[in-house]
């Protein structure tokens, strides 16, 4: 492992528990996501593997064999893009590459040398000897990226590096960000709190809630086996689906469905894509709104559950607002999950 | 009315105060200059007397000194205390501020329980600490006045600077004297421009410290007074305005148009 | 690391003393019997009622100039500011800069100014209008610079936008939304113009007569004739109005400035 | 009923009980005001087409610029006739109320343990560093007086400055206090241990203030001069003024005066208690009169030149 | 029709053509969206219709039988939700939504009436004697929309209302909004730039591109049928496929597709849900990047057109980058347009 994290706990000086003691490995060259909502802990995590923020009493953090709990920040080398980008307004953009390969101490024209390697790389070359203000959004994160790359840092912490761009912008540099990062194999780790993100972008997946990690795997895993009510509602956008549970049964106010196996005292969860309208499913709705989406219809329906049910819906033509329909869902698709987890 | 009138109409008080008392006066003291014996050579007149440049050299000197001191000390205390929580932070601060409203005459005042004979320093250290009637008596007492103005300006500033500006720079290697070097003094640079602007203007117009004082130190505030009151030489004292308020005025306007509008409350 | 911040702290606490010691000292002396020997000559508050029977009317002539003086500003500022904020370009950045002369220009100067044009108009010049007149001049673009921060934060087209589409017109605007939303600024100016009007030196001495002395050249007077008792007791008393005043001032331009982020 | 005179401060001459007399009196009120003769002859200049004040109370001197300034008037008040000659304007444009004679000063416990300077040559000393005060010559009339008390002592007349302007050269390197303003209360709270000043300043110190004070008439010689005052041309209020002018003229005006240890402009006898608390006879004998005219003439010329030779 | 905009232009002071001439008629009870990027004159034509920006001359502007060109803002009785809100911070929320009220000089107790109805339709009944500052950012789009709805304005104009909420709520309140705007049958025009959010709103969304409504109709018709290359890229995500079509083939550089008609000179496009992995597909591509998307996967494919082709691949498993596939896109999902148009 490149990055052990043991045992990292963080309360704030007002009392919050921003984190609790968490444990976390980080494989050469992997990149991990920290996913989750706002106010999880995120942040405090990946400031505390940085340095700029100290891990409450019984923390390690080792990097390959060296115990960096208590190194300053300055001596980590870890390479960081900051949310705000928090480029230096007062240096071109070369100034800002150079920056951190100046501090090592490198001759002149090595560190020209590898500014231009970087800014090759990042594909910024127009915009070398352009001031920081100069640069469009879009612009600004591949200087912060360079920055951070150019003193080739053990560990690259990226803090929601997209998230201040607007979502066409951020689709794209998602998809350039992933690249640079496989293309030279660093270790990074990314915080985000869009699951799209995450998964486009990460080898694992973190999913924090209140200061702990819920759980970690692939996106692939995550999605198809959550392992908590919130891991998938938060990343399969699942919906609960309520009602009783009787052996293989469940029992909702539009209908019954079939389990793939006994789950009395569990919870079922479902997504909105695995809702089917069918002519002789076994639950009825009504239809309470349509809403056309280009590939599909997102049909918003009552009755079958206490709640509201969505069901996409691909096909020409979508039903219309009061009708009553009838629907089916596969029992392998839906989620079995315990009610105590489905607390957290 | 339409929108336009209305705004129109919001400006009229405006501008009848501020020709009436403001354009019209300041018209009549520039002709006022020109209507002394000398005419228009008073300004050449000016020029070519000893005691009226050495005075102003001397109002600037001790201007630019008081400027330089005043962001040195403001600029540290205000970092120090943007950065740091502590217990009595509150206090410090209010103290540092407070005598952002005293006149000059008070603060010439302040300096001479100091600094005078019967101050705090000629009682610990009898017959060494009386420099209230000196020069640097005088800079003091606009030094007193310029820390709370340039604080108060360097602090707003200082709280704006993003705190991951210093984070990116210590995760890229940089020891705190470099953070201080290529990060916090260029992002602070343009309030300091602006605050070092306004110490430097109030201190070329103080008149209150030094007339409290009284001191046999010229500055160009006095000299005026003392034209004014020297068989009313109202052309010269006038001239001399003219030129005073051209130079802190240019100063000013240089320093903004740098940096952007800021200004601290003073007196 | 250390060394820096035990500097750091140690250039604060000196310069703090500096500001704090002399106002102690002042204090100490209003009320001091004979501040040449010392406290052990015991305390009395002498020297305050000779200040108020010396000054009082200094005193109040201060207060009712820094009062009128507040209404001037308010009436002439905050339309003005206003006009300024919806209409931003160079002609207001010119008024802007030309009704900010009086910071920059000395206050000698803009008083000869004064006296120069209206000094012959008896009634004017020895009544009191004359010094709020100046202090209005060097007092005016404290409070439009304070009230104008605050409309450019509150996107005042936009609320105003919203009031038009509700069917109110310019006035009515002005009453129910630009004022009410101004008002921190307001206060922040507000106070800000009363503590310096009450503090105004170097215009108002060349602006006074005998009989209209206001407080800080009562001040002076006294720091210059007067024993070092009854100047630091007129001393504490000036204290005794501002500093409340400026703590307020403090208050509200932190509250004006949070509102303007 | 109001008036307005320039330059009559409440620690000078003992002004204080003057106007509070005024007040309760003679029924006027004169606010106390701190000038200068020169401050209070350049304001009445530059309010000329609009005077502020009625009368003004200043160094004979300035009284005889004002005639020439056109911004006095004539008035002769009830005893004007008994002022002796010399010491008025024939046609009333300026009288004289009192006299003074200087000298030095002194705050003897300020001294830091220094003796009583006896002497202007004394001042020079080391000793006496820092501790030197005296009002701007070129503005405060105190201020040309004690310059031409100087002038005569070191040789020089009023033809010839040369020796003052030497003078205050050489005391510039003990760094004096040069306020412009009536300094008194510095004296007595010891912030200016010597000052160039008038007799009546300095006994109603040692007689009146709780301290160690002193008046040294210095042995090379001194000068002695009036103080006078005149009725503003077009004053506002020219009754009450000449009223006011008037009562200081009567003899409870003189009285206070005396009282004061000013020696009155009307033969009014000192009365005895008073008499004996002035420095002797003798002493006095080193205080000259001068041409006050040709010392007025002389004034405009020595400030210019002060202002620029004396650093 | 209740509004007829005629020959609306626009040139701001420093010589923009934010607008050039434009017709729109709207129904009664009709929802309108203008849909298009950024700076493409949306706004502009709102707050023409709202007076406040004037057209330039030759403009005009009918509300049944009124002609408002002329008419100030203040009397055209048109109510507005605007993107910040532009609540009155200084009123409470029944002060803000009674204004408009106040206005029309309304006694009290109506007025007091009028805005309870207003809340209770809103659900803003806990909120009614907030301060505005103590609003969520939900439920400040609420009090905006019942401020402007209080007065019964003849028409709605909404310039984005919901573009300051993050992603989740933004959902949530799009339905909300919809709802409610039928259920009172208001005629309202609803700027956007967000494709699902015109779409999930409008009746009819009027598609603008470069001051100019590039293409109005129903949603379906939008995405069936776009009429140029721009609506079908904005609207659809319609990616060009390039190439060169010989009658009813089109030859790229990885294989011959066919079309459903000869369509010499004309441009092709395609979806990329209507791409497929099809192991005898004519079109041959090599994965560049697969990125999970939960529930599907978005393949990169370089090779198949000059341009890199996406797909949207559903399914259990994907392709790895580095491998080489073969492609199917049926022709009848093949959009044909002109490349005059495409130009636009
Ligand atoms: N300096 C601090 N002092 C006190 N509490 C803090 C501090 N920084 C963060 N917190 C609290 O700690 C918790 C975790 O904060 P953190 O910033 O790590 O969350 P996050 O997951 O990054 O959220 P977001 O997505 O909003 O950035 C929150 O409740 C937050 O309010
Ligand atoms: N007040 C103005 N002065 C000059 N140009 C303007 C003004 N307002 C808008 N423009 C310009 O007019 C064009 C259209 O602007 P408009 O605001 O209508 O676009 P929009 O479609 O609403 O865009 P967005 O989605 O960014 O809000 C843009 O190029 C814009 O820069
Ligand atoms: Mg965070
Ligand atoms: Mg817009």
């Amino acid at each position: 492992m490149t990055l052990t994290l043991r045992n990292i706990a963080k309360t704030y000086p007002g009392g919050t528990r921003a984190l609790l003691p968490t444990d976390l490995d980080i494989a050469e060259g992997e990149i991990v996501s920290l996913l989750g909502p706002s106010g999880c802990g995120k942040t405090t995590l990946l400031r505390i593997i940085a340095g700029l923020e100290t891990a409450d009493a019984g923390a390690e953090i080792r990097f390959k064999d060296d115990d960096i709990t208590h190194q300053p920040v300055e001596r980590r080398k870890v390479g960081m893009v900051f949310q705000s980008y928090a480029l230096f307004p007062n240096m071109s953009v070369r100034g800002n590459i150079g920056y951190g390969l100046k501090m090592q101490g490198l001759p002149r024209a090595q560190i020209d040398a590898r500014v231009d390697e970087v800014i090759a790389l990042c594909r910024l070359e127009p915009y070398a000897g352009r001031a920081i203000t100069a640069l469009s959004g879009g612009q600004r994160q591949r200087v912060a990226l360079a920055r951070a790359f150019a003193p080739r840092p053990r560990l690259l912490l990226l803090d929601e590096p997209l998230s201040a761009l607007d979502a066409a912008l951020r689709g794209q540099l998602r998809d350039e960000l992933a690249a640079l990062l496989r293309q030279f194999g660093i270790t990074a780790i990314f915080v985000t709190h869009d699951q799209d993100e995450a998964m486009a972008i990460a080898d694992r997946v973190a999913v924090m809630s209140q200061g702990r990690v819920a759980q970690i795997g692939t996106p692939e895993a995550l999605y198809r086996a959550p392992q908590t009510a919130f891991v998938a509602r938060f990343v399969g956008n699942s919906m609960p689906l309520g009602g009783r549970i009787e052996g293989s049964q469940l029992h909702l106010p539009g209908g019954t469905l079939a389990l793939t196996a006994p789950s009395d005292g569990k919870a079922a969860f479902v997504r909105a894509e695995d809702v089917r309208l069918a002519e002789h499913g076994p639950l009825t709705a009504r239809v309470t709104a349509v809403t056309f989406l280009g590939t599909h219809y997102r049909i918003a329906l009552s009755g079958a559950t206490e709640d509201t049910l969505f069901c996409l819906h691909q096909g020409q033509s979508a039903p219309k607002p009061g009708e009553t329909v009838r629907l089916a869902i596969a029992p392998q698709s839906i989620l079995i999950l315990s009610p105590e987890k489905a607390a957290a | 009315m339409s929108t336009r009138q209305f705004v129109a109409l919001c400006l009229v008080p405006l501008a009848i105060f501020a020709l009436t008392f403001l354009a019209l006066p300041l018209v009549r003291l520039v002709l006022a200059s020109g209507e002394g014996e000398a005419g228009w050579g008073i300004y050449w007149q000016i020029l070519h007397t000893p005691r009226y440049l050495t005075t102003l050299v001397q109002t600037v000197l001790v201007s630019v000194s008081v400027t330089i001191a005043a962001l040195a000390v403001s600029t540290t205390a205000g970092l120090f205390l943007t950065r740091n929580r502590f217990r009595g932070r509150a206090v410090l601060l209010s103290i540092l501020t407070l005598p952002l409203a005293f006149p000059g005459v008070v603060v010439g005042f302040m300096i001479i329980l100091l600094g005078g004979r019967q101050g705090l320093f000629n009682a610990i250290f009898p017959g060494h600490g009386v420099f209230a009637y000196s020069i640097f008596g005088l800079f003091l007492g606009y030094l007193y006045f310029s820390i709370p103005r340039v604080l108060l300006t360097v602090m707003a500033a200082a709280e704006k600077i993003d705190p991951a500006l210093e984070e990116a720079a210590r995760t890229l290697g940089a020891p705190s004297h470099r953070v201080l070097r290529d990060v916090l003094i260029p992002a602070l640079a343009p309030a300091l421009v602006a605050a070092g602007a306004i110490a430097f203007a109030t201190a070329m117009g103080a008149f209150g410290t030094a007339f409290t004082l009284a001191t046999n130190i010229d500055v160009l505030p006095m000299v005026i007074y003392t034209e004014f009151t020297l068989s009313a030489n109202i052309a010269m004292a006038a001239a001399l305005s003219v030129l005073l308020g051209i130079v802190t005025w240019g100063m000013l306007f240089l320093a903004r148009s740098f940096s952007g509008s800021t200004i601290a409350a003073g007196g | 690391m250390r060394i820096g911040k035990a500097l750091q702290l140690a250039v604060t606490l000196l310069a703090a003393a500096f500001l704090l010691v002399p106002t102690i000292q002042s204090v100490l002396a209003g009320v001091t019997v004979n501040y040449f020997q010392g406290i052990r000559s015991g305390l009395t508050l002498e020297w305050i009622a000779v200040v108020w029977e010396l000054y009082a009317s200094s005193i109040f002539l201060s207060l009712g100039i820094a009062l009128a003086c507040l209404c001037v500003t308010l009436v002439i500022g905050v339309p003005a500011a206003y006009a300024l904020a919806r209409s931003p370009g160079r002609l207001s950045r010119a008024v802007e800069e030309f009704i900010s002369l009086p910071l920059a220009i000395p206050g000698l100067a803009l008083a000869l100014a004064l006296l120069q044009l209206y000094g012959s108009y008896k009634g004017f010049r020895m009544s009191p209008a004359f010094i709020l007149v100046g202090h209005v001049l060097y007092t005016l673009p404290f409070m439009v610079r304070s009230v104008q921060s605050v409309l450019a934060a509150i996107d005042l087209r936009t609320l105003e936008e919203g009031a038009a589409t509700l069917g109110a017109g310019p006035v009515r605007r002005f009453f129910d939304v630009v004022v009410p939303n101004a008002l921190p600024g307001i206060l922040a100016g507000a106070l800000t113009v009363v503590t310096l009007s009450i503090g105004e030196f170097n215009l108002t001495w060349m602006l006074h007569t005998p009989f209209l002395k206001t407080l800080p050249v009562g001040l002076a007077d006294s720091y210059a004739s007067m024993r070092l008792e009854i100047a630091s007791a007129y001393t504490l008393i000036f204290f005794v109005m501002i500093v409340p005043l400026l703590l307020a001032m403090q208050w509200a331009s932190a509250r004006a400035q949070r509102m303007s982020q | 009923e109001d008036a307005v005179c320039y330059n009559c401060p409440p620690e000078w001459a003992d002004w204080a009980s003057m106007l509070k007399a005024l007040d309760e009196q003679a029924g006027i009120t004169m606010p106390h005001d701190n000038k200068n003769s020169g401050q209070a002859l350049s304001q009445m200049i530059a309010e000329k087409a609009s005077p502020v004040a009625d009368v003004a109370y200043y160094g004979v001197t300035t009284g005889i610029q004002a005639i020439k300034e056109g911004v006095v008037q004539p008035y002769k008040p009830a005893g004007f006739d008994e002022i002796p000659d010399g010491l008025k304007d024939p046609e009333g444009n300026w009288f004289a109320v009192h006299y003074g004679t200087l000298g030095m000063f002194v705050n003897v416990d300020a001294l830091a343990g220094a003796p009583v300077p006896q002497c202007w040559a004394d001042l020079a000393k080391p000793e006496y560093k820092a501790m030197v005060g005296y009002l701007d010559p070129a503005s405060a009339f105190v201020g040309y007086a004690g310059a031409v008390a100087v002038n005569q002592a070191f040789g020089g007349d009023l033809t010839n400055f040369g020796p003052a302007i030497k003078y205050f050269n050489d005391l510039a390197a003990n760094s004096p206090l040069v306020p412009k303003q009536t300094s008194y209360a510095r004296v007595v709270s010891g912030e200016i241990p010597i000052l160039f000043d008038y007799d009546f300043n300095a006994y109603r110190a040692k007689y009146n203030e709780g301290g160690n004070y002193e008046f040294v008439l210095p042995c090379e010689g001194t000068i002695r001069v009036p103080y006078v005052m005149s009725l503003v041309a077009n004053a506002p209020h020219p009754e009450t003024a000449k009223k006011a002018l008037d009562f200081i003229l009567s003899d409870e005006g003189q009285a206070i005066w005396t009282n004061a240890y000013l020696k009155p402009a009307r033969p009014v006898e000192l009365p005895a208690d008073v008499a004996g608390r002035f420095l002797p006879d003798s002493d006095y004998e080193r205080a000259v009169a001068v041409d006050y005219a040709a010392m007025a003439a002389a004034q405009a010329a020595f400030g210019e030149r002060y202002l620029s030779e004396v650093k």
